[in-house]
């Protein structure tokens, strides 16, 4: 296991003033598995973009398998053996497997596609590498594990040798990545070779074979992980120290603020989303709700904060029905919210920061007198909050669509907070974001909670969960599936919760509903 | 999530506008060269029909209404909203403005309000069903606001042809209005339909910079998601926006009927297109009102003179749509004008 | 400043949308040769143009200003006050109040309408005819229910199809909407139609393609050369003589201030009934003998012998 | 009155002719919305072909040059959307709208320069497309009239229908279309070039909405006036959103349109007023829209809808 599979050599990438990537070098060795990492913003997404032929460098080659490549597009790069998982993962929700897999490469009979032969070429595929997936099931309907499964399936259908992982965990269960992890060693045992991008240390250590570490565009270090420690990987990353697990005091845990009753939320002729749930928070106490995306987090969410009119039972907010009152009475009522999804809800990405952090104020003193606006308080409010919560921005009137991801969140999250609203609901407050914005942000929702405040964090990142709640629900399939104090509540008996295992998951003096 | 398409904002860059109105010209003047025509004079014509201190009248007058009916196109706009309906809400607020001046029994000055308020409300109506049908239904406006205006034209068709028709001449149209309820002239052409449009302007330019719907209608149309999640009442908000945008419309079609036509015509207030006209006005400011206002105006100028130009010379006055049509498409390809971030 | 003096005729809508207003268009220009004028076109849209047009015409210092359709009956009234020394001729409407410059001169279209059902009458040969119009408003039904009268007035057993509209978006200029409803008529059987559709009745011909021995009847000018084979004859509205005589008459000083222009004085005619009609590419040219007893017919009508109801009837 | 005599065989006949342009432009429509290019400028790419169509049998003295001229000049108009909506990423209803203006100024003008008209230009030397009659069943009473003396475009309308369909859902192509529309960045990663996929698609769908133009100008009539498309392209555009972007389901809105269309013109032979039979197809498309997007909306404040992708 030492011929070099592929091997990038002073690989620049610029745009415009900004060096993404280098003179970066990376070689990686045939059959291994290997992780790429960095904050936010490093340059990992763009590197591995080169080495997938989607993005061209502005110098330096890439030798795949002893032959220098010359990219045009992905097409040449998918010719040559090189596969790619995307974080977000680029599938047609509503074709079937078997159409996602084949796309761009079908089998035809007289110029139709011959649907049978491609079904039977997946299936074959499936069953060779254990990937259990149906190929004429509607990949929309699939959980985020199977459809990873379909995305890896895409790359061996066309035989890739180099496969590229891009943050391939954040969306699954222990349980699901502990099977992806098998998968992995199936491709690494046929001599298939694994690029690994993650933030999740852990992973890295449980995993990978050596790591390579990028910190502003640059290599700032190679590793083999036998021989290194988390802690000497995230010095690399960031320069620093961080402080991995979150300081908290125990939580004293007073009135009951947010109070849902046999809350549903129906779909068109299906069985309910959320299907009637019970939850209570009480002031000074972090609640988690674990579960994997898809189990109705969403909706439940959205039928709390007045997003949507829930079909059945009631929301109250300190006492007040809210059920169906709309977003802004809810705010009214005390409520702040961190949505799951920044660029699309939390922000207008081509609005400015002094608009983005004015929003939910726009109605109250100072910043207006219900009708008319007072531009200046606008300003003074914005460059306040730029300020105390250090969002690096020029100018509060400047777009924020430039901003990074963590940059991004700070703007959400000091808006937010900023309420001192007594609930906050946060959810997956961390996406994507680098570990010190992380420790950053983790540190706000303590002390919020600490403030006094009732504080509903929805996570898919089970260290996330474990490190803030002071109690853990954990949802599937609609539904509250238990309830544990954080004292009991571990990674494992989490993880079979949320794949809706109540039986294995041993809940012995706690409370299943 | 990486799937969003990050895009710095660009403002759109100060050279864009006149660009855009260069290469307009200069391909209509190569239009006019081609077709045996002489583009110097026909755009000398075009200035002087427009700009010419004695043309003032016709060109303000023009005005009038096509910087109505940008308003109606622009407010919606400035929300991400399109509205395509302006012909009818245009129909419905002249028909009922000539009927109420008609019909109600009211003296001088106050039939004249009362006229132009109840159009204004029939028309805000008639724009806020399209509204509500999308928030109630989803059935998307772009579509509804277009279909609705056929039904209404086509009523209103029949009622002036039928029912309420004008006995004493040949053609739909309604009984002349009584004196009392014409719009005061303040000279030539031009009424105080002039002053009421400038006073609509006025407010919505001050509605967009310093209010909290404006900002909310900004915010809609950065990212509606964004502010419905802050807390704005999208759907109350989509109604209220469209009932004020068919007012506007509601108002135009009283003052053209109030002030210059004095009766209700069937299709004279469509064959002008000032909805159209007003619409790409309003997309080529992407809805913000100042440019609007300003696009609406120099549309009102190049048709204004587009007319001269056709008394003067053997150029057909479509030259200006032309014009128009061109400038608009350079700037929606090479600018994004309309573009949605996010 | 120009010796000659001008002429300015202002269309409502686009000359050319129908023939009419080219008529209107050649007779200027034929009338200020004759007075050694200049002549100009300025053409309009609505009334907002309408009125711009008539303001630069005046203002131009124009000593006729030939104004053709009732689009300008509310306008012209306030702009010939404003302009006491310019005269207006006001050609195909009259406004209801009489105003010193201003010189109406009015057709009689149903006359000529008459004739045309006349002679649909007497050629149809399944013994069924209707008219289209382009819209529904009284004075399209000059044409329409003058043309139906005529049929029934030669032979009363005669079927009459009811009349259809073209309507729509742009009733004036959408042939295919046209062709649709002629085809639709033909379709019933009916052999004869009256088209009164203005742009649009280049679709009412191509329908009559549809069944054999069918034929429509144009407006305005000759429209047989359009289609050949399809047209009978034409109602034709004589715009170019009414504005010949009355340019002619306000530059004499003997114009009156209200005309009418019928069968009798020349303004409304039938193709079959002017010369040179052999070469007129009109289908009526085969029939020598209805030629003649609709020429007889006419006699009968210009000597009031025959009546024809004006189907416009407007409330005074 | 039975209903048999109400609905006559030439009704139907012309209710198939009139749809014609309708549903080739709707077919475009789909096609584009398919790749995920919101195609609204249907009304004046009718407009360029109808105009294009006659120019060209004018010129050429045959039928099938005025097709051919066209199909060409529309796939020449539709460079516009094609590459403005694409490679220079413009906003496709301003596009479109803009299109639908050029459209109409640039026919009015080139009438006016070309043959020295303005309104309608009608000339023995246009030569107009044929109808096929089929002698074996000509004579048939219903079957005759409805599948008899339709122009070739007609039948190639339906053809197409039938092919596009087919070609979406059965063929690689199509395959490959429906995923550039519903998520471009992934089918991109696939290493399908989704700029080329949109261009030649806008620019296929330019051709049959010339094609559709044709039929307008040269099908029915061989004549052609100012703003003759007279929102058959619209209409067009509503039948894609009705049918939400499915070849058939929009030519089933096309069928639903043309026979509201034809019972109208029937209704105004029974002595309604045409100002309200005119409206009686509008009304019907409306309540259709009205009726296929009847499910209530739950999720209020999120929930904007955007007609372009
Ligand atoms: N298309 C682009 N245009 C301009 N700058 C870009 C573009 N893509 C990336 N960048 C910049 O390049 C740098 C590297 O970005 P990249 O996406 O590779 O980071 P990353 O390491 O993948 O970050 P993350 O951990 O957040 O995924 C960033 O600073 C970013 O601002
Ligand atoms: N076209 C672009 N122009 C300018 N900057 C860009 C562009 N595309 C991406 N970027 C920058 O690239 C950086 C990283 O992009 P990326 O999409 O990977 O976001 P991210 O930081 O990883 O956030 P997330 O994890 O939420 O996706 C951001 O800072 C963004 O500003
Ligand atoms: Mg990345
Ligand atoms: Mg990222």
């Amino acid at each position: 296991m030492s011929t070099i599979e592929l091997e990038a050599t002073g690989i620049v990438k610029r745009y415009g003033p900004l060096v993404a990537n280098d003179q970066i070098d990376l070689s990686v060795l045939r059959g291994e598995v290997h992780a790429v990492m960095g904050e936010n913003g490093a340059g990992k997404s763009t590197l591995m973009s080169i080495l997938y032929g989607m993005q061209t460098p502005d110098a330096g080659r890439i030798v795949l398998r002893g032959t220098e490549m010359h990219y045009r597009s992905a097409l040449d790069a998918i010719g040559a053996g090189m596969g790619m998982v995307h974080q977000a993962f680029k599938l047609f929700n509503s074709l079937t497997v078997w159409e996602n897999v084949v796309y761009g490469m079908e089998p035809t009979r007289f110029g139709f596609i011959d649907r049978r032969e491609a079904a039977k070429r997946v299936a074959a595929l499936a069953e060779r590498y254990s990937l259990r997936v149906d190929p004429n099931a509607i990949v929309g309907q699939l959980s985020v594990g199977v459809r990873q499964r379909v995305e890896i399936l895409k790359a061996l259908y066309r035989d890739a040798r180099v496969l590229i992982l891009d943050e391939p965990t954040a969306v699954l269960t222990p349980q699901e990545r502990d099977g992806l992890f098998d998968i992995i060693r199936n491709l690494t045992a046929d001599d298939r070779t694994i690029l690994f991008v993650t933030h999740k240390l852990h992973e890295v250590m449980a995993i990978t074979d050596r790591v390579t570490v990028l910190r502003d565009g640059k290599v700032v270090d190679r590793m083999v992980t036998s021989e290194t420690s988390a802690r000497e990987i995230i010095r690399a990353m960031t320069g620093r120290a961080v402080n991995l697990t979150v300081e908290k005091s125990p939580g004293n845990p007073g009135a009951v603020v947010l109070e849902a009753r046999g809350l549903t939320v129906a779909t068109d002729g299906g069985k309910p989303v959320v299907d009637h749930v019970d939850l209570s928070i009480r002031a000074g106490e972090i609640v988690g709700i674990a579960g994997v995306a898809g189990n109705g987090q969403t909706e439940l969410i959205e039928a709390l904060t007045g997003l949507r009119i829930p079909d059945g039972g009631t929301v109250s907010i300190h006492g007040t029905d809210v059920t169906a009152l709309d977003v802004e009475r809810h705010r009214d009522a005390g409520l702040a919210y961190i949505p799951e999804d920044r660029a699309t809800t939390g922000t207008a990405l081509a609005a400015s920061a002094a608009d983005n952090l004015a929003m939910g104020f726009q109605r109250k003193p100072p910043l207006s007198n219900g009708r008319l606006l007072d531009g200046n308080a606008v300003t003074a409010h914005a460059k306040r909050l730029i300020e105390k919560f250090g969002v690096k921005i020029g100018s509060e009137q400047l777009a924020v669509g430039t901003l990074s991801g963590g940059n991004l969140q700070k703007v959400v999250v000091a808006r937010e907070l900023s309420h001192a609203a007594p609930l906050l609901i946060a959810e997956q407050p961390t996406r994507g974001v680098d570990v010190g914005a992380i420790e950053f942000i983790h540190g706000q929702l303590v002390a919020e909670r600490d403030r006094g405040s009732a504080v509903l964090l929805v996570s898919a990142e089970l260290t996330e969960i474990l490190a803030l709640s002071d109690r853990v629900l954990v949802m599937f399939d609609g539904r509250i599936l238990a309830e544990l104090p954080a004292a009991e509540a571990d990674e494992e008996t989490l993880g079979l919760l949320m794949a809706g295992r109540v039986r294995d998951a041993h809940l012995d003096g706690t409370e299943a509903a | 999530m990486s799937e969003r398409s990050v895009r710095a904002f660009r403002f759109p860059r100060i050279p864009a506008v006149p660009l855009a109105i260069g290469i307009g010209i200069l391909i209509g003047g190569l239009l006019v060269l081609a077709s045996g025509g002489d583009p110097i004079a026909a755009y000398r014509e075009i200035l002087i029909g427009a700009l010419a201190p004695q043309n003032w009248p016709n060109t303000l007058n023009w005005a009038v209404p096509l910087v109505g009916m940008t308003l109606v196109a622009a407010l919606p706009l400035r929300g991400g909203m399109v509205n395509l309906g302006g012909d009818g809400q245009l129909v419905i607020g002249g028909l009922v403005a000539a009927l109420a001046a008609l019909y109600l029994p009211l003296p001088g000055p106050l039939l004249i309000a009362a006229s132009i308020l109840c159009a204004m409300v029939a028309s805000g109506l008639y724009a806020s069903l399209a509204a509500w049908g999308e928030t109630r239904f989803g059935i998307p406006m772009l579509i509804s606001t277009l279909l609705l205006s056929y039904p209404v034209i086509g009523i209103a068709s029949y009622l002036v042809g039928f029912p309420l028709r004008d006995m004493a001449t040949g053609l739909a149209q309604t009984r002349m209005i009584p004196d009392a309820a014409r719009l005061p002239v303040i000279s030539g052409p031009l009424n105080i339909g002039l002053i009421l449009m400038i006073v609509v302007a006025a407010a919505v330019v001050f509605y967009d910079r310093r209010t909290v719907g404006g900002y909310e209608l900004r915010m809609r149309g950065l990212n509606a998601k964004f502010a419905g999640y802050g807390g704005v009442r999208l759907a109350a908000q989509q109604v209220r926006v469209m009932f004020a945008s068919g007012a506007i419309a509601g108002l135009v079609g009283a003052i053209l009927v109030l002030g210059s036509l004095y009766r209700y015509q069937d299709g004279a207030l469509l064959t002008p297109g000032y909805t159209w006209s007003g619409l790409m006005a309003a997309l080529l400011a992407g809805g913000a009102p100042l440019g609007a206002i300003a696009a609406g105006l120099f549309f009102a100028g190049l048709q204004t003179g587009g007319f001269a130009m056709q008394r003067e010379t053997a150029i057909p006055r479509v030259l200006t749509m032309i014009l128009q049509s061109v400038i608009i498409l350079f700037l929606a390809i090479r600018h994004g004008v309309g573009r949605k971030s996010s | 400043q120009d010796a000659k003096p001008l002429v300015v005729f202002v269309s409502p809508n686009p000359v050319g949308v129908n023939d009419f207003l080219k008529l209107a268009k050649a007779g200027t220009e034929k009338a200020a040769e004759a007075a050694g004028a200049t002549a100009k076109i300025y053409e309009s849209t609505d009334p907002t143009t309408i009125r711009q047009n008539l303001d630069a015409a005046a203002k131009e210092g124009a000593k006729v200003v030939i104004a053709v359709g009732f689009e300008f009956n509310d306008v012209l009234p306030e702009v010939a006050k404003a302009y006491p020394d310019t005269k207006f001729l006001l050609v195909d409407s009259c406004p209801q109040t009489p105003v010193a410059n201003i010189y109406c001169s009015v057709f009689r279209e149903y006359e000529a309408s008459f004739l045309a059902g006349a002679v649909a009458g007497l050629t149809s040969e399944t013994g069924k005819v209707g008219a289209i119009g382009a819209l529904d408003i009284p004075f399209i039904h000059r044409y329409t229910d003058a043309f139906a009268e005529g049929a029934k007035h030669v032979k009363p057993e005669i079927e009459i199809a009811p009349t259809l509209w073209i309507g729509g978006n742009n009733p004036f200029s959408d042939p295919a909407r046209g062709q649709q409803r002629a085809s639709i008529m033909v379709s019933d059987n009916t052999d004869r139609i009256m088209a009164g559709g203005a742009g649009s009745n280049g679709g009412i011909f191509k329908a009559m393609e549809d069944l054999p021995g069918a034929a429509a009847f144009g407006v305005d000018s000759n429209q047989c050369p359009q289609a050949p084979g399809l047209v009978m004859d034409n109602v034709q509205k004589r715009t170019d003589i009414v504005i010949e005589k009355g340019v002619a008459g306000l530059f004499k000083g003997d114009q009156p201030a209200f005309a009418t222009y019928g069968l009798a004085e020349g303004g409304m005619t039938l193709t079959s009934l002017e010369p040179g009609i052999e070469d007129s590419g009109c289908l009526i040219a085969k029939f020598p003998d209805v030629i003649a007893k609709v020429k007889a017919l006419r006699d009968e009508v210009v000597a009031g012998t025959v009546k024809v109801a004006d189907p416009m009837q407007l409330a005074k | 009155m039975s209903l048999m005599s109400f609905i006559t065989p030439s009704l139907v006949n012309s209710a198939v002719q009139s749809i014609t342009p309708i549903l080739l432009a709707a077919l475009a429509g789909t096609l584009c919305g398919r790749v995920g290019v919101f195609n609204m400028a249907m009304e004046g790419q009718l407009l360029v072909g109808a105009f294009a169509a006659v120019v060209g049998s004018y010129a050429t003295g045959s039928a099938l040059g005025g097709v051919l001229f066209a199909i060409v000049f529309t796939v020449l108009f539709s460079l516009i959307l094609a590459y403005g909506a694409t490679v220079f990423k413009g906003d496709s209803v301003v596009i479109c709208i803009g299109m639908n203006l050029l459209a109409a100024g640039l026919t009015a003008y080139l009438l006016r320069q070309m043959f020295g008209v303005s309104g309608t230009f009608s000339d023995p030397g246009i030569v107009g497309l044929t109808k096929i009659r089929i002698d074996a069943i000509n004579t048939i009473p219903w079957i005759g009239w409805i599948f008899s003396r339709q122009t070739a475009i007609t039948w190639l309308a339906w053809i197409l229908t039938a092919a596009v369909t087919i070609m979406m859902f059965r063929t690689p192509l199509g395959l490959r279309m429906r995923g550039v529309g519903e998520d471009a960045s992934a089918a991109g990663t696939m290493g399908i070039d989704v700029t080329r996929y949109r261009v030649l698609t806008v620019l296929f769908a330019g051709g049959l909405t010339g094609l559709g133009g044709a039929q307008l100008s040269l099908g029915t009539v061989s004549i052609f006036s100012e703003d003759m498309s007279a929102g058959r392209g619209w209409i067009a555009v509503v039948a894609v959103m009705l049918g939400r972007n499915h070849p058939l389901w929009a030519a089933l809105a096309c069928v639903l349109f043309g026979v509201a269309d034809a019972l109208s013109v029937r209704l105004q032979s029974q002595g309604l007023p045409n100002q309200l039979t005119d409206i009686v197809p509008y009304v019907v498309t409306l309540l259709a829209l009205a009726l296929s997007h009847r499910k209530r909306l739950k999720r209020r404040a999120t929930e904007t809808i955007t007609a372009h992708a």
